[in-house]
C-alpha cells in the first residue's frame, strides 16, 4: 500500500492579533481521507487555527501546503474553490434564508449562468437551478431535513441548524471539511445522528475531515489521529491511544501544575 | 382563508422553485394586473393617472433598486436619488445627442449610466460598512448633485439650469412631452415597471439573489462559501443603480416632464429610503407598499381639508405633512420593524391557516 | 492643469499667508461648529447605540424656539436680556421634554431592534420636528439674539503677515464656548457618578443596570444633553447666519466629521470636526475655482470617504477584530 | 408489452395491473414525494416497471409458493415488491418496519422467507442481527442505498438493480419475456397472494393466508359501494403489513385504478396529505382524535374574535352539519348559517388538515366517541364506521352513506353474512375471507366453525336496523364476583373519549369491583397545565400531580354515571383508579403494534398496582423495566397514587328490574 497521501499541512505557523499571540510555531498535516480531530482547552487557538487553514486569519509566519501547493497564507476565495468547507462554532446560518436557500448558497461556486439569464430566469439559467437542486435535495434526504425544507432557518431548533449547516458546507461537495465542534449542545440522540453522517460522508464519499470537538468520547470513537493544543502551542500528535495516553495531554485537561 | 392549498402539489423543480407556488397567489396577481392595465386607464381620471399612479410607479421602481441593495445585499445607502439623476440626465443627454433614437431605449440605456456610476461609488463598500458606507453614500449624492450644477454640458447649456423633455413619440403616439395624454404615459410606465420588477424578482430568487443575501445575512460565512465580495457587492450597487437610473430617467421624460438638480437632491434619497424601510427589506412587494405609503399618503393628507371643507391653508397642510409622515413612520416601525412587506406576510399566513392562529 | 492642482494652491499659500490664516481660521470656526454637531451624535451614539440623525434637526429646532420664546417675552414687555434668558431656561425645558418624549415614545418601543430601524426612527423624529417647528414658527429665517444674550458681535482686524486677517468676535466667542462645552462634557463623563454611569453603558447596558441607573433614564439624560449641546450649537451658528431649516443640510456636514473621528470618540469628533472644517475651507477657496466652485458641499464628504478607504473604523475608532 | 385477451378473468393483482395499463394508461398509478417533488408513475409505466422487477426476481431464484418479506415505510419499490412478486406467484410477507429484531425474527422464520426486500440500512442491520435464527433467509433487497455500499453484497441488491437487471433481460430475450407473461397468467384465483401477519392480543402472531381472488372480490365489493374510481386518490401512510394498507390504499386501488401516493417521510405525512389532497382516507379513532386535540390546542391560541367565531360556527355545524351531510331537511336560516360557516371555517379547516377534497373516510379498529365522530361529520366529511378484521380481508360491516350512528359500525357489507353466537359472538361468512392461518392449523380450526363461518371474538348484537353493535371482546367480557356483568373495553373506551384521557386498563374479572388505571395524554394535560400554571419536570411529575388526579377523578365520575344509566352496566361503575406514572408502549410489550392494549401482560407487570387497587392502600411503588427508542433497556421507578372514585346511583328502575 502507498504511504497516505498529505492533503494538508500547516508548517510552523504563528498567528497574533495586535501582540496576543494566537497561535505559536504550530505544525501538522492532515492525510487524504482521514478524520483528524483538533483538541484542546478552551482559547487553545483551535477555531484560529481553523480559520488559519481556510484563509480567513493571515498567519505572520509559516506556510500552508495544500494539495501540493504551498502558500504562506489562503485567502478565503481560494479555500473555497479549492474544496475546503467549513461549519463553524455559533452556527453561522443566513438567518434570512430557508434551508433550502442556505444549501443552494452551498452550490455558488457551482453555478455559473449570469446575470442576464438569471434575469430571465429560464432556459440555462432555470436548468442549472435545476440541476443543483437536484444534488441539495439528495444532501436533504441524507441529512433528514425533509420536514425543514422550506422553513427559514432562524426559527429551527439549534440542532437542526447546526445539521442545516452541515448540509450547506457539503453542498460545496469538499474535499477538505472543516467542523468546528459540530455536537456542542446536542443532546444524546442528535449527537449520535451527527456522529453517523460525519462517518458516513468519510467511509462513502471519501472526504478528508478536520474537527475541532470537545467531547472526547466522539473524539476517540471518530478520529484516526488527533492533535492537542494549548495556549497556540501543539503539545501532542498522534492516534487517539497515543494522545489520550501523553502526560502533558492529561495535565493539559486536568489542570495538573496549573 | 381564501388559500385552499390542499391538492397543490409539485411534480417538478420548476414548479417548486416558481416565485408564485401558491395558484390563489397567481390568480391574484394575474387579477391586480387586470386592474392596472385596463381599469384603471379605462375608469382613472387624469390626476389619478399622472399624480398618482404614475409618480408611484416610478417612485416603486426606485425603491425596487435601493432595496436591492439595502434590503438584499444588507448595504446602506443614502445616494440614491443622485443615481436617479445619472438615469434622467444621460436619458436627456442622449435623447438630445440622438434625436432620431427611440426615446424608451434611451431611458432604459440610462440606466447602465447610472450602473457604472453606482459600481464608481460602490467600491469603497468591500472596505467600509454600515453607517459608514452610507457616509461614503452622501459623497456620491452632493457629489454627483454638485455635477448636475456646475456642468452645464449636462444640461445643454439652458440657462435655467433645468432639462426639459422633448417631444417624442412612439408608433406616432406622443409618450413624452406636453402632448403625451396620461394614459399613454401611464401605460408606457406600467410595461417598464412591470418587466423590471419581473426581472428584479427572477434575479434575487436565484442565485444572485441568494449571494447578496448570504452577504447581507453573514457576510464572513459567505466568503468561506466561496462568494467575493467585491464582485457580489458591486453587482448590487450596478443592479441598484441600473433601477434608479431608469426610474430616474421615468421620472422627468415620463412624469415631471423637467427637472432641475434640485429634483435629485437628498430628500428624495430619503423618501426612497422610506420607502424601502416602511415598505420591507428585502422584499418586491415591499417596494410597491412603501412607494404607495410615502407617496400617496401625503396626496391624501392634503386632499383630506378640502374634501371635509376644513379652511386650513396650504402651508400649514404642507407641515401637518411632515409631522403626520414622521409620525407614521415612527409608528410602522413600532408597528412591524419589518415593515409593510411582513404584515403583509403575516396576513397572508394567517390566511393560509386559516383557522389556526398560526 | 497639473500645475493648477498640484503647484499652484501652495504657490498661492506661501505668496499670500495673510488669506490661508484667514482660510484657516474660517475653517477652524467652522470645524467647530460642525465639532459641536457631532458631539450630540456622539453623546447619543455612545450611550444607546442609536445613529440619531436628528440631531442636526435638533439644533434647528432648538434656535427656533428660543427665538420664538424671546419674541414671546420681548412681545410682552420684558426687556431683551431678561427675555433673552427667560427663553434660554425655557427652551432647555423644552429640549428636555423631547428628550423624555423621544425615549417614552421612540426609544423604549423600539428596544433591541437592529440599529437601522433606529436610525429609521430618528429620521421620523425629524420629520416630526420640521413639521412641528415650521407649523409653530413659520418657515421664514428668523434673527439670532446674539446681543441679547451679551454675545459680541464685530470683528477685530489684526494686521499680520502683510496683511489684514478679519477675526469676528462671534467666532471667537463660538471657538471659546465650544472649548468649554466639550472641556464641561469630558468633565461631566469621567467625574460626576452619572457620566461614569453613562461611559458604562457605552460599554454593556448590563453594567449600567449594575451601577443602580435604569437604562431608560439614561436615555432621557444623553437626549437632554445632545439637547443641550444642540441649542448652544443653534445660537453659534444662528449668530454666524440665519435661523432656518436650511442649517439642517449643513448639519449633514456633521457625518463626515463623524466618520472621520470614529461614532463613539469625543476627541474623535473634534479632531474630525477641525480636519473637515479647514479641509473644506482651504479646499473651497484653493482648488474650488479649478472646479467651478461650490465644491464645499461634497469636498467634506469626499475627505471622509478617502480618509477611509485608509482606515475603515474611523480615526479614533477601535480596530474591528472579526471573529467567527 | 404482451397484452392478454379482454376476456381473460382478472382474478389476480398483476392481471389486473396490466388491465390497468390497457385501460389507462397515463392515468397516475402511484406517486411518492422523493427529493422534495413528487414523482408519478401511470398505470402503463407501472406495469412495465413491475414485469421487469418480476423478471429481475425470476432471475434471483424467487419461485411460485416462494416467500419474501417486505418490510419498510409505504414507498413505491414496497408496494412493487408485493405486485412482483404476485406476478410470479410468490408470496409477499409485509412485516412492521419499528418491529424490535425479535419479533422480526419469529415472523421471519414462521414464515419461511427466503427472499427480503427492505427500505433501508436499518432494516438491514436488524436482519443481519437475527441471521442466526432466520436461516432460510438467503438474498436481500434494499431500496435506499445509502450507508450499504461497503456491505457485502454477496446476498444483498438494490431493488432498482434488480428492475434494471429485469429490463435488460426482456429487452433481449424475448423468451425470458413471454416466460414472465406466462407465469402471470399462470395466477388464479386460488392463489395464496398474501400473509399477512396480525400482532393479536394474546400469544405469537399468526400468519392469515389471503387468496387473491377473495381479496380482489372484497375489494370489489367496496369499491362499487364506496363508488370509488380512478379518479380517487389516497395517501398511503398506515402501515405496510396491516390489513388497512393492503386493504385499503393497496387492494382497492388495484381494483379502481385510483392513485396511491406516498409521503416523503413519517414526518412530512401531514404536509404531504395537504400537498396531495386524498379523496379516500382512513384513519384510526386515535388519529382523529390527536387531531382535535391539536385542532383545540391550536385554537386556544387564537384571538378571542377568532375563536368565538370558531366556536359559534362549531356549534351551527354540531346542531345541522350532520343532517346536512345527509341529505335530511333543513330550515334556510340553519342552511344559509351553514354555509357562512364552511365558508369561514369548515372549509379553511379541512383545507389546512388536508381533508378539502375527501369524498369518503373510514375510521375503524377501536369504538370512536360519538362526540370526536360527529365533529367531523358536522364540518362535512364524510366519515364513517367500518368494523373488519385481517381474516376477512377487512370489511365485515361498514355504514352505507346517510345512514351513520356512532355507536353502531353499519349492516354487513355486500356478500357477508353475519350471524351472532349464542354467546354473542360476531361470526361471518366474507367473499375476501382468509383461508387459514399459515401452518397453524389448530388455531384455524378454532377460528373458522364447520360451516365456514369465522368467528370474530368479539361480543356485538344488531339493532333492529340491521346494524350492528361492538361491545367487547367476546372473551373480555367477563364477570364480577357478584356475577354482574363486566366489560372492560366498554369502560376503557369510554374513559378514552376525554381528550386528557390518552389509555385506560379496566380490571374487575372476578372481583369485588372495578378499577382502571390511566394514561394522561401529555399534549393535552401538558398545556392544561400550563394554563393553569402547575409545574412539571417529566411525564411522571405531571401524571402524579394532585391537581390531575382531581381532574381525572370527575372524569371518572362522569363515565360511572353513564355506566349508571345502563341497566346491565350499572355494577361495573369505577370504584377506585390510578394514574400510571409511564406511556403504556408498545415497545414494552404492554401495547399491540396496532395500539391495542394488553390487559393481561399489564395486570402481570404492574401486579403491586393492581394489588393495591384492591387492597383499599392509598399508595403504590413500582418498578419497570422499560425500553428506549434506542433499544437501550433502563428501570423507571415511581410511587404512584391510588385515588377513590365518585360511584354514581343507579336508577331506581334499573334495581328493580
Amino acid at each position: 500500500m502507498n504511504a497516505p497521501e498529505t492533503l494538508l499541512a500547516v508548517d510552523g505557523v504563528s498567528l497574533s492579533f495586535g501582540g496576543v499571540k494566537a497561535i505559536t510555531d504550530v505544525s501538522f498535516d492532515i492525510r487524504k481521507g482521514e478524520i483528524r480531530a483538533i483538541i484542546g482547552p478552551n482559547g487553545a487557538g483551535k477555531t484560529s487555527m481553523l480559520n488559519v487553514v481556510n484563509g480567513f486569519y493571515h498567519p505572520q509566519h509559516g506556510r500552508i501546503t495544500y494539495k501540493g501547493k504551498t502558500r504562506p497564507r489562503m485567502r478565503p476565495y481560494q479555500a473555497a474553490s479549492q474544496g475546503i468547507a467549513r461549519t463553524f462554532q455559533n452556527v453561522a446560518l443566513f438567518r434570512g434564508m430557508s434551508t433550502l436557500d442556505n444549501i443552494m448558497v452551498g452550490r455558488t461556486l457551482k453555478m455559473h449562468r449570469g446575470l442576464l439569464w438569471q434575469m430571465l430566469r429560464y432556459g440555462p439559467a432555470m436548468r442549472e437551478e435545476i440541476e443543483h437542486r437536484r444534488v441539495v435535495e439528495d444532501i436533504i434526504d441524507f441529512l433528514q431535513i425533509e420536514a425543514i425544507r422550506k422553513t427559514p432557518v432562524g426559527k429551527l431548533p439549534y440542532g437542526l441548524q447546526k445539521r442545516v449547516e452541515l448540509g450547506r458546507a457539503l453542498a460545496m461537495e469538499p474535499e477538505l471539511l472543516l467542523l468546528d465542534e459540530p455536537m456542542a449542545g446536542m443532546n444524546i440522540e442528535e449527537k449520535e445522528d451527527m456522529c453517523r453522517y460525519i462517518l458516513d460522508l468519510n467511509k462513502h464519499f471519501g472526504t478528508t475531515i478536520a474537527l475541532i470537538e470537545h467531547d472526547m468520547g466522539v473524539v476517540m470513537d471518530l478520529s484516526d489521529r488527533v492533535v492537542v493544543l494549548e495556549y497556540g502551542h501543539k503539545i501532542a500528535d498522534g492516534t487517539p491511544e497515543v494522545v489520550k495516553a501523553d502526560p502533558k495531554v492529561i495535565e493539559a485537561y486536568l489542570g495538573v501544575g496549573h | 382563508m381564501f388559500y385552499r392549498e390542499t391538492g397543490q402539489f409539485k411534480q417538478s423543480y420548476a414548479a417548486d422553485q416558481a416565485v408564485f407556488p401558491i395558484l390563489q397567489d397567481r390568480f391574484g396577481l394575474a387579477f391586480i394586473l387586470l386592474i392596472a392595465f385596463v381599469a384603471v386607464p379605462l375608469f382613472g381620471n387624469e390626476f389619478l393617472l399622472a399624480s398618482v399612479m404614475v409618480p408611484f410607479l416610478i417612485l416603486s421602481l426606485g425603491a425596487i433598486g435601493l432595496n436591492i441593495l439595502v434590503g438584499y445585499t444588507g448595504l446602506l445607502s443614502l445616494g440614491s436619488a443622485a443615481f436617479m439623476g445619472v438615469g434622467a440626465y444621460s436619458a436627456y443627454k442622449l435623447s438630445t445627442i440622438f434625436p432620431g433614437v427611440n426615446i424608451l431605449v434611451w431611458i432604459l440605456c440610462s440606466g447602465f449610466f447610472a450602473a457604472g456610476i453606482g459600481v464608481l461609488f460602490g467600491l469603497p463598500s468591500l472596505r467600509i460598512k454600515g453607517f459608514y458606507l452610507a457616509v461614503a453614500t452622501l459623497a456620491a449624492q452632493f457629489f454627483l448633485q454638485w455635477c448636475f450644477v456646475r456642468i452645464s454640458w449636462l444640461y445643454n447649456d439652458n440657462p435655467s439650469g433645468a432639462i426639459e423633455v422633448p417631444a417624442r413619440k412612439l408608433f406616432g403616439l406622443a409618450i413624452t412631452g406636453p402632448s403625451a395624454t396620461p394614459v399613454t404615459r401611464y401605460l408606457v410606465v406600467l410595461v417598464i415597471v412591470v418587466v423590471m420588477t419581473l426581472l428584479a424578482s427572477n434575479i434575487v430568487h436565484g442565485r444572485i439573489g441568494r449571494t447578496w443575501m448570504a452577504v447581507r445575512d453573514m457576510d464572513i460565512a459567505a466568503q468561506l462559501m466561496g462568494i467575493r465580495l467585491l464582485p457580489a457587492k458591486l453587482l448590487a450597487f450596478a443592479v441598484s443603480s441600473f433601477y434608479c437610473g431608469v426610474s430616474g430617467a421615468l421620472m422627468v421624460f415620463l412624469w415631471l416632464g423637467a427637472a432641475e438638480p434640485s429634483a435629485f437632491d437628498i430628500k428624495l434619497s430619503f423618501l426612497l429610503l422610506f420607502m424601502v424601510i416602511i415598505g420591507g427589506l428585502g422584499s418586491m412587494i415591499g417596494s410597491f407598499f412603501g412607494a404607495a405609503l410615502i407617496h400617496i399618503l401625503p396626496i391624501v393628507i392634503r386632499m383630506l381639508p378640502e374634501a371635509l371643507g376644513l379652511p386650513i391653508a396650504a402651508a400649514t397642510v404642507e407641515h401637518l405633512t411632515y409631522l403626520i409622515v414622521g409620525a407614521l413612520i415612527i409608528f410602522f416601525l413600532i408597528v412591524e420593524p419589518h415593515g409593510l412587506a411582513r404584515l403583509w406576510q403575516i396576513a397572508k399566513q394567517k390566511l393560509r391557516v386559516w383557522p389556526f392562529p398560526y | 492643469m497639473l500645475y493648477n492642482i498640484f503647484i499652484d494652491p501652495f504657490v498661492q499659500m506661501v505668496q499670500m499667508p495673510d488669506l490661508l490664516v484667514q482660510t484657516l481660521w474660517e475653517g477652524l470656526v467652522s470645524g467647530v461648529l460642525y465639532a459641536l454637531i457631532a458631539l450630540g451624535f456622539v453623546l447619543i451614539f455612545k450611550a444607546s447605540g442609536v445613529f440619531n440623525f436628528a440631531q442636526g434637526i435638533m439644533v434647528v429646532f432648538s434656535a427656533l424656539t428660543l427665538v420664538g420664546f424671546y419674541e414671546k417675552f420681548s412681545a410682552a414687555g420684558f426687556s431683551g436680556h431678561t427675555a433673552a434668558f427667560v427663553a434660554l431656561i425655557l427652551t432647555a425645558g423644552v429640549m428636555f421634554v423631547l428628550a423624555m418624549l423621544v425615549e417614552r415614545v421612540v426609544l423604549r418601543p423600539l428596544v433591541n431592534q437592529p440599529d437601522i430601524i433606529l436610525f429609521m426612527a430618528t429620521f421620523g423624529v425629524t420629520y416630526v420636528l420640521i413639521g412641528f417647528g415650521e407649523m409653530v414658527f413659520g418657515g421664514d429665517p428668523k434673527q439670532m439674539i446674539a446681543s441679547e444674550l451679551f454675545l459680541p458681535s464685530g470683528s477685530v482686524d489684526v494686521e499680520m503677515l502683510g496683511g489684514l486677517v478679519s477675526f469676528q468676535k462671534i467666532d471667537i466667542a463660538a471657538a471659546v464656548i465650544a472649548s468649554v462645552m466639550i472641556v464641561g462634557l469630558a468633565l461631566f463623563f469621567q467625574k460626576t457618578r452619572i457620566g461614569r454611569a453613562l461611559r458604562a453603558v457605552a460599554d454593556s447596558h448590563k453594567a449600567a443596570l449594575s451601577v443602580g441607573i435604569s437604562l431608560n433614564q439614561i436615555w432621557v439624560i444623553v437626549w437632554f444633553a445632545a439637547g443641550l449641546v444642540a441649542l448652544v450649537t443653534g445660537i453659534m451658528w444662528g449668530a454666524r447666519s440665519d435661523v432656518s431649516f436650511a442649517l439642517e443640510i449643513v448639519a449633514l456636514k456633521a457625518l463626515p466629521v463623524l466618520v472621520l473621528g470614529g461614532l463613539t470618540s469625543v476627541p474623535g469628533a473634534i479632531v474630525g470636526g477641525l480636519i473637515i472644517g479647514i479641509g473644506e475651507k482651504l479646499g473651497e477657496f484653493y482648488w474650488g475655482p479649478l472646479l467651478g466652485g461650490g465644491i464645499e458641499s461634497w469636498f467634506a464628504y469626499a475627505i471622509a470617504l478617502l480618509f477611509l478607504l485608509y482606515r475603515p473604523q474611523g480615526l479614533f475608532g477601535d480596530k474591528i477584530i472579526e471573529r467567527i | 408489452m404482451a397484452q392478454g385477451s379482454v376476456t381473460r378473468e382478472l382474478d389476480t393483482f398483476a392481471k389486473l395491473l396490466c388491465e390497468h395499463a390497457r385501460l389507462r394508461p397515463n392515468r397516475p398509478a402511484m406517486r411518492h414525494k422523493d427529493l422534495g417533488i413528487w414523482r408519478t408513475w401511470d398505470w402503463s409505466e407501472l406495469a412495465q416497471t413491475i414485469r421487469a422487477y418480476a423478471a429481475g426476481l425470476q432471475q434471483l431464484g424467487l419461485e411460485r409458493g416462494a416467500t419474501i418479506a417486505v418490510i419498510g415505510a409505504n414507498r413505491p419499490a414496497m408496494y412493487w415488491t408485493i405486485l412482483a412478486a404476485q406476478w410470479l406467484g410468490a408470496i409477499p410477507v409485509p412485516v412492521y418496519a419499528d418491529a424490535v429484531a425479535d419479533e422480526m425474527a419469529y415472523v421471519l422464520d414462521h414464515a419461511d422467507v427466503a427472499f427480503a426486500a427492505v427500505q433501508d440500512q436499518e432494516q438491514v442491520d436488524k436482519l443481519i442481527s437475527v441471521q442466526d435464527r432466520v436461516p432460510k433467509l438467503r438474498t436481500v433487497l434494499y431500496d435506499e442505498p445509502r450507508g450499504l455500499r461497503d456491505y457485502d453484497h454477496s446476498r444483498l441488491h438494490a431493488i432498482h438493480d434488480i428492475i434494471e437487471q429485469g429490463r435488460v433481460r426482456l429487452a433481449a430475450d424475448g423468451s425470458a419475456a413471454a416466460a414472465i407473461d406466462t407465469e402471470r397468467d399462470r395466477g388464479q384465483a386460488s392463489d395464496i397472494s398474501i400473509i399477512l401477519y396480525t400482532s393479536g392480543t394474546t400469544g405469537r402472531s399468526k400468519g392469515v393466508l389471503l387468496t387473491a381472488g377473495g381479496s380482489i372480490a372484497a375489494a370489489r365489493d367496496t369499491v362499487t359501494f364506496d363508488k370509488l374510481t380512478d379518479r380517487d386518490e389516497v395517501l398511503a401512510y398506515l402501515p405496510l403489513a396491516w390489513v388497512g394498507d393492503h386493504y385499503l390504499n393497496y387492494a382497492q386501488s388495484m381494483v379502481a385504478g385510483f392513485c396511491v401516493a406516498c409521503p416523503e417521510s413519517r414526518e412530512t405525512a401531514e404536509a404531504d396529505t395537504q400537498e396531495i389532497g386524498p379523496s379516500f382516507y382512513f384513519a384510526p379513532p386515535r388519529v382523529f382524535e390527536t387531531l382535535l386535540t391539536r385542532i383545540t390546542i391550536r385554537m386556544e391560541d387564537a384571538g378571542a374574535l377568532k375563536r368565538g367565531m370558531f366556536n359559534y360556527f362549531i356549534g351551527v355545524a354540531r346542531r345541522w352539519g350532520e343532517k346536512i351531510l345527509d341529505g335530511e331537511k333543513v330550515p334556510l336560516g340553519a342552511r344559509l348559517g351553514y354555509s357562512i360557516g364552511n365558508l369561514l371555517v369548515y372549509a379553511p379547516l379541512k383545507n389546512v388538515l388536508g381533508f378539502s377534497r375527501i369524498r369518503v373516510a373510514y375510521t375503524a379498529g377501536e369504538a370512536i366517541g360519538p362526540d370526536l365522530f360527529s365533529f367531523y361529520r358536522s364540518l362535512g366529511l364524510n366519515l364513517k364506521q367500518l368494523y373488519g378484521q385481517t381474516e376477512a380481508f377487512l370489511y365485515v360491516t361498514a355504514q352505507p352513506d346517510g345512514q351513520i350512528r356512532a355507536g353502531t359500525v353499519g349492516p354487513a357489507t355486500p356478500n357477508v353474512e353475519i350471524r351472532i353466537a349464542d354467546d354473542g359472538e360476531v361470526l361471518y361468512r366474507s367473499p375476501g375471507q382468509f383461508v387459514g392461518y399459515y401452518k397453524d392449523a389448530e388455531r384455524t380450526a378454532e377460528t373458522v366453525t364447520p360451516e365456514g363461518y369465522v368467528k370474530t371474538g368479539d361480543a356485538g348484537f344488531f339493532d333492529p336496523d340491521g346494524h350492528l353493535t361492538i361491545i367487547d371482546r367476546a372473551k373480555d367480557v367477563g364477570k364480577l364476583s357478584s356475577g354482574a356483568l363486566f366489560a372492560p373495553k366498554y369502560i376503557e373506551n369510554k374513559l378514552k373519549f376525554f381528550p386528557n384521557i390518552k389509555e385506560a386498563v379496566a380490571f374487575g374479572q372476578d372481583r369485588d369491583f372495578v378499577t382502571v388505571m390511566l394514561n394522561i395524554d401529555l399534549t393535552a394535560v401538558g398545556n392544561w397545565a400550563e394554563r393553569k400554571n402547575i409545574a412539571y419536570g417529566s411525564y411522571q411529575e405531571l401524571a402524579q400531580r394532585p391537581e390531575v388526579y382531581e381532574m381525572f377523578t370527575g372524569h371518572v365520575a362522569e363515565v360511572n354515571r353513564a355506566l349508571a344509566a345502563e341497566p346491565r352496566m350499572a355494577a361495573a361503575q369505577i370504584k377506585r383508579f390510578l394514574i400510571l406514572h409511564k406511556e403504556l408502549d408498545a415497545d414494552d410489550g404492554e401495547m399491540t403494534r396496532t395500539q391495542k392494549v394488553r390487559r393481561g401482560f399489564i395486570a402481570e407487570r404492574y401486579k403491586p398496582l393492581v394489588d393495591a387497587l384492591y387492597n383499599g392502600s392509598e399508595a403504590s411503588d413500582i418498578s419497570t423495566e422499560v425500553t428506549f427508542e434506542d433499544g437501550r433497556k433502563g428501570i423507571i421507578s415511581a410511587r404512584v397514587r391510588i385515588a377513590e372514585a365518585e360511584v354514581a346511583q343507579v336508577a331506581k328502575l334499573g334495581v328493580a328490574a
